[in-house]
């Protein structure tokens, strides 16, 4: 846009309101509706919106596409390693309840927040790269 | 017979939209108009599972004290996959467009085979 | 729990983390990929064997994910249908991956090479998720988890085509992944479960309702297509002769075989043979399908000059055997169908990896490339000969083995008619091989010495003579070749193991 | 009926009137410059109309607190979609209709 | 009869299995890859001699190799039978052995070592056709027989060579996959084993159509006998070199075709069952038909090795013709004429070759006056010749006169006239040749032009041996003994004793 | 009153989605396709599919429009309308295409409409798939797993594995589009 | 009840801004018509979480809202530009 | 500076949303607020002084009750035209330049005029100057202007 003045002005204000608010659904998964794909993808939108508004060449040094590659990465890990330790703590695969704490509610809830955290990080840094790579025009 | 239409209203809809999606999937040459045929095709399942789910007087299935009768969970779980798997699809098609775009200058189907036999780019 | 009792699950998430760390790694060092995929997929191929040993032993193996009890969590079911296909899966996987290095330097970007081998990875995972799990909606997510990375792949390959080829497969594919998913919903809305040995449990009940007929239909149809049998095989000859060559082969092996599988759990423990056979005649058409599918692929294949392409039109044959023996629905020929699961894993992989050699070597995919190649290439060559002749279903080979259980399994269903079929197939496929073959030993090459000259980067001045491929490309061709008379000679272990896993479908177990 | 849910179903009236008078204006105005009027601030006024009201049915607690999130959000971005709707439009050369020219 | 378990027999096949390996590591060395094949040749006679005894004393030497899966098994069995073909097939590849070495190494052919390794492969086959206990083994070597002699006929990589090598593959391969392959699966519906075993297995198992289907199918299977109409391969398969034509037409691939069709009448069918079904008869019908027919195309060829590859077709045809009598005479003239048929036509091959090394000469037109300058290999020729009309002294005669007694036996008194009108027309065909070598005025010149003076015979290896196989020709009439035995334990066997 | 507004925002999807497929150009169509995932979204709260509706709220409805508009930016917008000439020449070709096309389309359409007959009726409260699995969830979950949201007790819990699958699709459409579009630096 | 009429009065609106955003007959016209559509999208699911007693769904008006808004954004920019990055 | 306040303004905001104060949800406030505020506290703030944000917060707030007046005239005007079976309409486009310095001045100037009477922005920035649809001819926007540039102030 020619003139992104007033767009500019209002993501700016917007965006670290909509990160909290992805977090907050985050955190929220286990009460109400929403979790870690919905957070992953609301935090992936405020990422999206400050493209729009600023362009892909200040987003880029901003959000640098090595830190999403390895966030993509490390979603799923984060995922597969709660499932893997409740194997060693002797349960099934993502049996919470066999995860060493004091009662198997909190047990439950690390281990749902621990995947909810997986889910989170990879849609967000998927959602941003797959924005980044399709939006991102060849100029050469 | 009137009951057997009345009472399913929701999946004739559902059987509709899926035709469309369906068709426009199978039938046109442009590739992004088969993507949005793809998109209309999914959601017309997804709005079949959610209305399997639904129980008439029910409510959300979060847990709420007034109310014992919920609609089914499970069916609205499946489809959050349904919806990530759709997009996921949708995300890699539209890349494959792109790079269809930039290989042969169209993304018309049957444009793309003629220039393919041609050897050209187009436009 | 112990180490044993987790493995179904390990089988899995083994490769998963691979897939996962790949892209990493390939940050730190990208030469250390190859060496990666090949060790994870070793292990795996070894969880796969002792997973075979234990279920041979101890027979059905259910997993809990989570803890829950199925029908409320997901169950992972190895059985001996599942433990042989996995072992397939893995084995052709680990082969592969060994073959990888070369010709994945030569056909994909440097940049991209830790993530093909990540996307190569997750279709290892979804293939063999696919295959061990119990539940119907658990096969729909990593159905899809398959279908993904294999329109990834296929897209990698050299040539702009392979761009419109993944894409119609990409089109195709998300439709029969959508049937599939109808047909699960409906399975579910009439039962409430989604567990598959529940399903079989509460269905015969409801094999009246139209609704149950429908997800069968569906079933059926998306399966078929995702399996390429006849009339829906459109994607794949264009799919497998523009892919990578180390895709066109884990591909050919594997791919349709696990979605070959999915069908036979469908037919035979979702369902039950009464019901395929007598509520609703399906197996007659898919007898009649797979007869066509079997003649027809041989007689396109007949008229191929592009070696993919051709080997493509082969498979669509000799997808048709294996649903052809699940159709005839007797131990004989179920036997045949599974064993053949297995054999032309073996074969189709031997021989794609031949061609990848080829290509890499001379860049020449057509079969007017294979001139004189028997001297330049003899261990090769004699790979591929050793391929097609188990394609022909000479005897003492792994063909000859599949065909005489589908061919005695026709006849003991009264069905001998379809015996010329198989064998009218068979010699098309000895006249299309053939063509190849004589070129291999019986024709001078032409113009196939100055391409290698250019090709050639280790040889350099001995292009007219010898130019056999790098050991890592050679070994798992030969290997695989090699295993093709192997077990077309000790027939006996497949054929001991796809004979109870029949009788254990059949009878309705797993 | 206590006196929120009375001032809730008249903001509610207000509301959906301002709404219904809007989207009648998208459809009767000649071009898009003169559409973009009612779809731009009676709309938003509508809808801020509406959540107060709910508002006043709730009464204070969290749920109203995240209407009230709603309503400033709507104040906020409705605005700046319109403008960025008008400015896009004029930028690529679409020309404000006149008295006396055709609809559009 | 007892039954002797050993691994001699399947020690025969793998003896020049062995040498093929070896023949190809010594590719580099000419001399030390021919010192393979004629030592495994040895090895393999010596190997087959040692269990004549034991087969001669009535016995059966039996080795189950490995079961590929249940009711495949590849076991072997050296019987009276197959002693017979295995004794003629591994001592006529030392014959030919020589032969073509001398003959490659005086044409300078390319691709020796291949060549070679074919030929030995062919041989192991050969052997393992003769000794196989059950159809399924004896399938798997009827086709190895077709893989290893395909390299044989496309040898000279010819355009010509190569479209008759595609005919010959594909009419063996095709009808062996389509029609044997076929016959075998529904036997092994039927029966539920596939041994051979004397008397048959099918007798009681199926509908008579069901078993007429499954003969059809069996003798429209088995292409390598000849049988027409699907003999057109053999003359498309000429265009091989002469020892390698020889290999296919006396020893390896036409005698396995009869060989299988004998195994299928005797072992499969049995005796018996084919009487109920009437399909001997038609079977002998049949051949008859091609007797007459090839001897008649025969007699119109120029060329000299499509002449005698008529006569093939002419002479398997008897093989058949007398087993399908099912009269324990005729099935005494079969066995012989497998084993003399073989000796004698060698004998012919080997003498076209030498003509053809020496001389270059490929038609009958050409022949005039050559018995003056090749007297030893003419004389061989004329030998073998007389043989396969069947004079005596010589082999043929033999065979023949089982043939008659066995069609009296049988009471087929018509086909006697068949028989003679044959006998008339082998001699129409090739005593013609003989004449015109020894009567007619050389016409033919060398390469100067000049009239050829003085005996020009081929290379010493290559002639020692057809004389040798024209001896053998002339012996098998004067002692016939051990063959006449071998035949006399065959039909004891299959006639359950009588 | 719910079905009321469920009804009309049925029929409007109906309309929505025709149009968004027979639009010429592109960016309309996307435009289109945008209010038909708005609509969507209505139903699902109407069927209470609250998780549903956020998640195509979020991931599903504005990130596939975004990226379509993201695709066409980086390939063109109009829908290619062929000559008239070039219509006749191929009008044979393209009506046994379409015509095959609408059978098989009419076809699947036949199977559907036959299989709804002996469905439960939309809304009934004694459908199966109202019971057997879906009793445990519902009433267990607080006490098993912990959790209000019992979708969220399936998605993590019961089903978490599902999940789990879920995110490696995901993953795996983020490599893709890695290796698909990346431009590879040096 | 006076959730529902008012939620069937706003489906009303949207009935008629939706046919703008059928008809065009620009892309702007229709671009305001769904943005005029998403807000009252917005609306509309917090009427309905009224209607069924169970207001404290709003989040997901948020989030339509917000999506709304970004999609709008997108558009624009790319009407502007012809490319989004 | 801005971190804190951020960081402040979204553990209020956190409040806002949740309504819930178990142990995990307390821990994840701070831990997430804080997050974005290390992420977009520049965004938000950024290179603002307290003062100056506290004047400009209050300027604003006192702006808006004569904004939302405003805003309830413009819409009776907009019901009016629209409802008016002639429609009443004569619109221009008018061009000023109001001079302001900051981009949230211009903002919120653009978007207060959208809201109100007859007009909305279709161009605004600091080169540009402004440039506003009106429906009728005639629209006045000097006191608008004259109040946002209060809220800027003066310096
Ligand atoms: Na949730
Ligand atoms: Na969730």
């Amino acid at each position: 846009m020619n003139e992104h003045v007033i767009v500019q002005t209002i993501s700016k204000i917007l965006i670290p309101f909509i990160q909290l608010y992805a977090l907050y659904v985050l955190a929220h998964g286990e009460l109400g509706p929403g979790g870690g794909f919905q957070a992953g993808a609301i935090f992936g939108a405020s990422i999206v919106l400050y493209v729009l508004a600023f362009g892909m060449k200040s987003a880029k040094l901003r959000f640098k596409s090595k830190v999403f590659d390895f966030l993509t990465s490390a979603g799923v890990f984060i995922f597969a390693t709660v499932g893997v330790l409740c194997m060693i703590a002797g349960g099934a695969f993502l049996q919470y309840s066999s995860l060493p704490l004091p009662t198997k509610k909190l047990a439950s809830g690390i281990g749902i927040y621990g995947i909810e955290i997986g889910v989170f990080i990879t849609v967000t840094a998927v959602l941003v790269t797959i924005f980044f790579e399709t939006a991102e025009q060849d100029d050469d | 017979m009137i009951e057997t239409i009345l009472g399913k209203y929701n999946y004739w809809i559902y059987i509709a939209l899926m035709m469309i999606g369906f068709y426009a999937m199978v039938a046109k040459e442009n590739l992004i108009k088969k993507v949005i045929g793809m998109s209309i095709f999914q959601t017309a399942v997804f709005l079949f599972y959610v209305s399997i789910a639904k129980v008439k007087g029910g409510t959300a299935p979060i847990e709420w004290h007034h109310s014992h009768l919920y609609d089914n969970p499970l069916p609205h779980t499946l489809m959050l996959t349904g919806i990530v798997v759709s997009v996921s699809t949708t995300a890699v098609a539209l890349a494959l467009i792109i790079r269809i775009y930039k290989a042969y200058g169209s993304i018309e189907e049957d444009r793309v085979l003629v220039l393919e036999k041609e050897g050209g780019k187009g436009e | 729990m112990t180490l044993t009792e987790h493995l179904p699950i390990l089988i899995i998430i083994l490769p998963l983390f691979a897939a996962v760390i790949m892209p990493l790694t390939g940050v730190v060092n990208r030469s250390l990929c190859w060496y990666f995929t090949v060790v994870v997929t070793f292990l795996v191929f070894l969880i796969a064997l002792s997973l075979v040993c234990n279920v041979m032993e101890a027979g059905r193996i259910s997993y809990w994910l989570g803890g829950w009890k199925p029908p409320w969590g997901i169950e992972y079911v190895v059985d001996k249908v599942s433990a042989l296909v996995l072992l397939v899966v893995s084995f052709i996987a680990f082969a592969v991956a060994i073959y990888a290095r070369r010709s994945v330097e030569k056909e994909i970007a440097k940049s991209k090479v830790p993530l093909f081998y990540s996307v190569y990875l997750l279709f290892i995972t979804g293939s063999m998720g696919v295959t061990i799990t119990g539940d119907i909606f658990n096969l729909y997510v990593f159905l899809e988890i398959t279908s993904l990375s294999l329109y990834t792949l296929i897209a990698m390959g050299p040539k702009r085509r392979a761009l419109i080829a993944s894409f119609n497969y990409l089109i195709l594919g998300t439709i029969a992944g959508t049937f599939v998913l109808i047909g699960v919903g409906y399975l579910y809305m009439v039962t409430g479960t989604l567990n598959m040995a529940d399903l079989r449990v509460l269905l015969p009940e409801l094999y009246g309702s139209s609704a149950v007929l429908t997800a069968f239909a569906f079933f059926t149809v998306g399966l078929s297509l995702k399996l390429a049998l006849f009339p829906l095989h459109i994607w794949l000859p264009n799919a497998y002769s523009y892919a990578p060559s180390v895709v066109s082969a884990v591909v050919a092996a594997t791919a349709t075989k696990v979605s070959a599988y999915v069908l036979f759990r469908i037919l035979f423990t979702v369902f039950t043979v009464e019901f395929d056979t007598s509520v609703v005649p399906v197996t007659y058409l898919l007898i009649f399908f797979s007869s066509v599918a079997i003649i027809m692929g041989s007689v396109i294949a007949l008229s191929q000059t592009n070696i993919k392409r051709m080997l493509a039109y082969s498979s669509i044959g000799q997808i048709g055997y294996i649903v052809l023996g699940a159709a005839l629905t007797n131990e004989l020929a179920l036997t045949g169908s599974i064993i053949h699961i297995f054999n032309h894993a073996l074969m189709k992989g031997s021989l794609f990896l031949v061609v990848g050699i080829v290509v890499y070597k001379t860049g020449i995919d057509d079969i007017s490339g294979f001139k004189g190649l028997g001297r330049k290439m003899p261990i090769s060559m004699a790979a591929f000969t050793l391929g097609a002749l188990s394609m022909i279903g000479a005897p003492l080979t792994v063909g000859f083995v599949s065909k005489w259980y589908l061919a005695i399994g026709a006849i003991n269903a009264g069905m001998w008619f379809l015996v010329p079929v198989i064998l009218v197939s068979s010699i098309l496929t000895a006249v299309y091989f053939w063509r190849v073959v004589e070129k291999i030993y019986f024709h001078k090459a032409d113009e196939v010495e100055e391409i290698v000259t250019e090709y050639e980067v280790d040889g350099a001045g001995c292009a007219c003579k010898r130019f056999e491929a790098p050991l890592t490309m050679l070994i798992p061709t030969f290997v695989l070749s090699v295993l093709c008379i192997l077990f077309g000679i000790a027939a006996n272990i497949p054929a001991g193991i796809a004979s109870s896993a029949a009788k254990m479908l059949l009878g309705g177990g797993g | 009926m206590d006196i929120g849910t009375i001032i809730c179903g008249v903001l509610l009236f207000i509301g959906c009137f301002f709404i219904l008078v809007a989207s009648v204006g998208v459809l009767r105005f000649p071009d898009f410059f003169t559409r973009i009027h009612p779809a731009g601030k009676t709309d938003t006024l509508g809808q801020a109309c509406v959540l107060i009201g709910l508002i006043f049915y709730e009464g204070f607690d969290f749920i109203s607190l995240k209407l009230l999130i709603i309503v400033v959000f709507l104040l906020v971005v409705n605005p700046t979609a319109t403008y960025a709707l008008a400015n896009a439009a004029f930028i690529s050369g679409v020309k404000p209709w006149k008295k006396g020219d055709k609809r559009q | 009869m007892n039954i002797i378990y050993s691994p001699l027999p399947f020690m025969a096949i793998l003896s020049s299995a062995v040498a093929v390996v070896l023949i190809a590591l010594s590719y580099k060395r000419p001399n030390l890859r021919e010192f393979w094949t004629i030592a495994a040749g040895v090895a393999k006679f010596c190997i087959v001699l040692s269990m004549l005894p034991e087969v001669l004393a009535g016995h059966v030497i039996e080795f189950s190799l490995l079961e590929v899966a249940p009711g495949l098994e590849i076991a072997f069995r050296a019987d009276a039978m197959g002693m017979l073909f295995a004794l003629t097939a591994s001592f006529l590849w030392i014959v030919t052995s020589f032969y073509s070495i001398g003959y490659v190494r005086s044409t300078h052919e390319k691709k020796q070592t291949r060549y070679f390794m074919a030929f030995a492969g062919a041989l192991s086959a050969a052997i393992g056709v003769a000794f196989a206990a059950n159809m399924f083994t004896l399938f798997i070597f009827y086709e190895v027989i077709t893989f290893c002699t395909f390299p044989l006929v496309a040898h000279k990589e010819t355009k010509e060579a190569i479209s008759g090598a595609r005919r010959y593959i594909i009419y063996l391969l095709g009808t062996s996959l389509a029609f044997q392959l076929f016959a075998i699966f529904l036997t092994y519906s039927l029966a539920g084993t596939l041994d051979f075993v004397p008397g048959g297995i099918l007798a009681g198992t199926g509908s008579k159509a069901m078993l007429t289907i499954i003969f059809i199918l069996f003798m429209a299977g088995i292409t390598k006998a000849a049988m027409m109409p699907f003999h057109s391969w053999l003359p498309a398969a000429m265009v091989a070199p002469t020892p390698a034509s020889a290999l296919l037409h006396a020893v390896a691939v036409v005698k396995a075709g009869v060989f299988t069709v004998v195994k299928v009448v005797l072992f499969i069918f049995g005796v018996d069952l084919l009487k109920e079904l009437g399909l001997g008869t038609v079977l002998m019908y049949f051949a008859s038909f091609t007797i007459i027919t090839a001897s008649i195309v025969a007699v119109k060829q120029d060329n000299l090795k499509r002449r005698l590859a008529y006569s093939t077709i002419s002479q398997l045809s008897y093989i058949v013709f007398a087993v399908a009598l099912l009269s324990p005479s005729g099935i005494t003239g079969s066995a012989l004429h497998i084993v003399i048929h073989a000796f004698g036509k060698i004998t012919l091959f080997f003498a076209a070759g030498a003509i053809y090394v020496r001389h270059h000469k490929t038609k009958v037109s050409e022949l005039d006056g050559i018995g003056y300058a090749m007297p030893f290999t003419m004389i061989a020729f004329t030998l073998g010749a007389l043989s396969m009309i069947g004079v005596p002294p010589l082999g043929g005669f033999i065979s023949k006169w089982y043939m008659f007694l066995g069609a009296i036996e049988a009471k087929h008194i018509p086909i006697i006239i068949m028989l003679a009108a044959s006998t008339v027309l082998n001699a129409a065909y090739f005593l013609p040749i003989v004449y015109a070598a020894f009567f007619k005025k050389a016409k033919y010149g060398d390469a100067s032009g000049g009239i050829v003076t003085g005996v020009q015979e081929a290379p010493g290896m290559m002639v020692v041996p057809l004389v040798l196989t024209s001896i053998g020709a002339l012996a098998l009439f004067f002692a016939p003994t051990i063959f006449l035995d071998l035949a006399r334990i065959v039909v004891a066997s299959v006639t359950g004793g009588g | 009153m719910v079905d009321i507004i469920e009804i009309i925002y049925l029929f409007i999807l109906i309309v929505c989605s025709v149009a968004a497929v027979r639009m010429k150009d592109l960016l309309s169509s996307t435009v289109v396709l945008g209010a038909y995932s708005l609509v969507m979204a209505i139903i699902w709260m109407d069927l209470n599919a609250v998780d549903v509706a956020f998640t195509e709220a979020s991931v599903g409805a504005g990130i596939t429009t975004v990226l379509i508009i993201a695709a066409l930016s980086r390939t063109t917008r109009g829908e290619y309308v062929p000559g008239i000439e070039e219509r006749y020449k191929t009008r044979k070709a393209r009506r046994l295409k379409n015509g095959a096309l609408f059978i098989v389309t009419l076809c699947t359409f036949g199977v559907l409409v036959y299989g709804t007959m002996d469905m439960p009726n939309f809304g009934d409260p004694d459908a199966p798939a109202r019971h057997h699995v879906a009793d445990r969830y519902i009433e267990k979950s607080h006490e098993e797993v912990y959790v209000e949201n019992f979708v969220t007790a399936i998605l993590a819990s019961y089903r978490g594995y599902d999940t789990l699958g879920e995110t490696s699709v995901i993953f795996t459409a983020g490599v893709a589009l890695m290796m698909l579009l990346r431009r590879s630096k040096s | 009840m006076m959730f529902g009429l008012a939620a069937l009065a706003i489906v009303v609106a949207a009935i008629m801004v939706l046919y703008r955003g059928i008809k065009g007959p620009r892309v702007y016209d229709r671009l305001l018509a769904i943005n005029s559509m998403g807000t009252k999208t917005v609306i509309l699911i917090a009427l309905i979480g009224y209607m069924y007693e169970r207001p404290h769904f709003l989040d997901i008006a948020l989030v339509y809202a917000l999506i709304n808004f970004i999609g709008t954004i997108a558009f624009l920019k790319y009407r502007e530009t012809g490319r989004l990055d | 500076m801005s971190f804190i306040l951020t960081f402040i303004l979204m553990l209020i905001f956190w409040v806002l949303l949740s309504g819930h104060f178990g142990l995990i949800l307390v821990v994840s406030a701070v831990i997430f607020s804080l997050l974005v505020a290390y992420l977009s506290h520049d965004l938000l703030l950024g290179g603002v002084g307290l003062s100056s944000l506290i004047i400009k917060s209050v300027r604003f707030i006192a702006y808006l009750p004569w904004l939302f007046w405003e805003i309830l005239l413009a819409n009776f005007e907009v019901i009016y035209i629209t409802l008016h079976p002639g429609m009443k309409i004569d619109p221009e486009v008018i061009e000023f330049d109001p001079a302001l310095k900051t981009d949230v001045g211009i903002t919120i100037l653009a978007n207060s005029i959208t809201l109100t009477p007859g007009t909305v922005t279709i161009e605004a920035g600091k080169k540009s100057g402004f440039k506003v649809h009106s429906l009728t001819k005639g629209a006045d926007l000097t006191e608008m202007v004259t109040k946002v540039k209060w809220i800027e102030g003066e310096e």
